[in-house]
């Protein structure tokens, strides 16, 4: 039993990030959406939770990120591009989602 | 409908600046028609939906705080109130409205519904759902 | 559209719930159950003070099968059920009792 | 695997329509079900058929018709959170007495029941909003 999180707030704006990494449990996994890809970037406070966050696998939606202006070398080491395809997967690999908003 | 799933509402949003905590009671109050098994979660800037003396006068809008010890009535029964959210905004439990339920199968005993579970406990509870509106 | 009541107007909608709520009065009650064919009783009042007190505590108007609860544990069983609700309020208590308690229009929902 | 979707943000506001409109595609395109899709808080706005985006923007309200149309997706408007947002079908705009409607071809207007409804119905609801 495992659960995706979306987050789609920037982590300078809003502690929905830090929220839910406080939630996550072993096996879940964590998506970054819209504005929280800006939380996948390395070099942040959060990005070292994020790095931190045990058994929990991180990815981030990709046309977001390139929407951005961001470049995938940027982000925090392990945290996987996903396209759509790559998400609707990952909702069905899980039990549940839970959208952090 | 005889599948019997378990919805939590996550309420992670403070009353009144927007109007997320009013709608998202809307849909437990419609939701709780259903027979479903359901429980409440008060997380983040959330608690500050069940704060005591809350009193909308002087805004102009309504205070929907008293709907929530209806809830009872309407057999939602399990509202689970993060301690760490609370410390963090410098509040303990007394600061919450007595909110209680009517225990049916146990001679309709009183009983609180408000149970306070610290984060891994709020954690697995999230974890232990088949849906999960956020709010 | 609206209610007169002792030489004042009381607007209401399309459906016959008042506009402003703080417009209620016991007098407008009895206009509002007249236009609904019904004619307060003692038994009536006792539902409709019930919904009004049960809003003025939670602001909200009951479900039915939350009221009819509610009834049956301070009126006894014998109020507190479908039939005896129907039969005091015929299009059903959450329409026609909240209009006459001047509580607002149930949203419909589900 | 049937998904319910949430949309819970207004169009252009919030970038919450949007993707969700890309999962849905994505979902449909993997062969997976969307059997309705629920607009709720001002994620109502969406089923506005008076919007006029500039040419050169999406048609936000335009795409998820097609998208209904092509599928079968029930589309459907909360009738609490519409009420309160001004949009009305036919139907509401007559019993409540009011002279004009906006709602979008492809969406109709029903209860918040319809969510709890979709919520037991499918295997997987996501939501989209802000």
């Amino acid at each position: 039993m495992s659960t995706l999180h979306t987050v789609n707030k920037s982590p300078f704006a809003t502690t929905t990030l830090a929220s839910c990494l406080n939630h996550a449990l072993e096996g879940d996994a964590i998506l970054l959406i819209e504005d929280g890809v800006y939380g996948g970037v390395v070099g942040t406070e959060l990005a070292k939770a994020l790095a931190a966050a045990k058994g929990v696998s991180l990815y981030v939606l990709s046309g977001d990120l390139t929407a951005r202006g961001i470049d995938t070398a940027r982000l925090v080491k392990g945290m996987k591009p996903i396209d759509y395809a790559g998400f609707v997967a990952l909702a069905t690999e899980h039990d549940r989602a839970q959208a952090w908003l | 409908m005889s599948e019997i799933k378990k919805f939590l509402y996550v309420n992670r949003k403070a009353p009144y600046g927007t109007i997320y905590a009013l709608e998202s009671l809307e849909v437990v109050l419609i939701g709780a028609a259903f027979d479903q098994d359901v429980s409440l979660a008060f997380l983040d800037d959330g608690v500050f939906q069940l704060l005591k003396k809350q009193d909308t006068a002087g805004i102009g809008v309504k205070n929907f705080s008293p709907t929530f010890r209806a809830l009872g009535d309407y057999d939602v029964t399990k509202f689970y109130v993060e301690q760490e959210s609370l410390t963090e905004r410098g509040l303990t439990a007394d600061d919450l409205m007595d909110i209680t339920y009517e225990d049916e199968d146990d001679d309709y005993e009183e009983k609180p519904s408000i149970r306070v579970v610290n984060r891994d406990e709020m954690a697995a509870i999230m974890g232990d759902q088949d849906v999960v509106l956020s709010f | 559209m609206s209610y007169q009541v002792n030489g004042t107007t009381v607007e209401h909608d399309e459906e016959g719930y008042i506009t402003t709520l703080s417009d209620w009065s016991k007098d407008l009650a009895e206009v509002i159950a007249k236009q609904e064919d019904i004619n307060m009783n003692e038994e009536h009042w006792e539902v409709v003070n019930f919904l009004r007190d049960y809003y003025e505590e939670y602001q909200i108007a009951p479900a039915v099968r939350v009221l009819i609860k509610a009834v049956k544990k301070t009126m006894g069983p014998e109020k507190g059920n479908n039939k005896y609700m129907y039969e005091l309020f015929p299009y059903g208590p959450a329409k026609q009792a909240c209009k006459i308690a001047g509580l607002p229009k149930p949203t419909g929902c589900v | 695997m049937k998904f319910g979707i949430v949309v819970s943000e207004g169009p252009y506001t919030h970038q919450a329509s949007d993707t969700a409109y890309h999962f849905v595609k994505a979902a449909l395109a993997a062969g997976h079900e969307v059997p309705r899709v629920f607009f709720y808080h001002d994620g109502v706005n969406v089923g506005t058929r008076l919007s006029i985006p500039p040419q050169d923007e999406r048609n936000i309200q335009k795409n998820w018709t097609a998208l209904g149309q092509e599928h079968g997706i029930d589309l459907v408007i909360c009738i609490a959170a519409a009420q309160r947002r001004g949009l009305l079908d036919e139907n509401e705009a007559s019993r409540q007495g009011k002279d004009a409607n906006n709602i979008a071809e492809g969406f109709r207007i029903s209860g918040l029941g319809q969510l709890i409804e979709m919520g037991i119905q499918t295997d997987r609801l996501m939501t989209f909003g802000d």
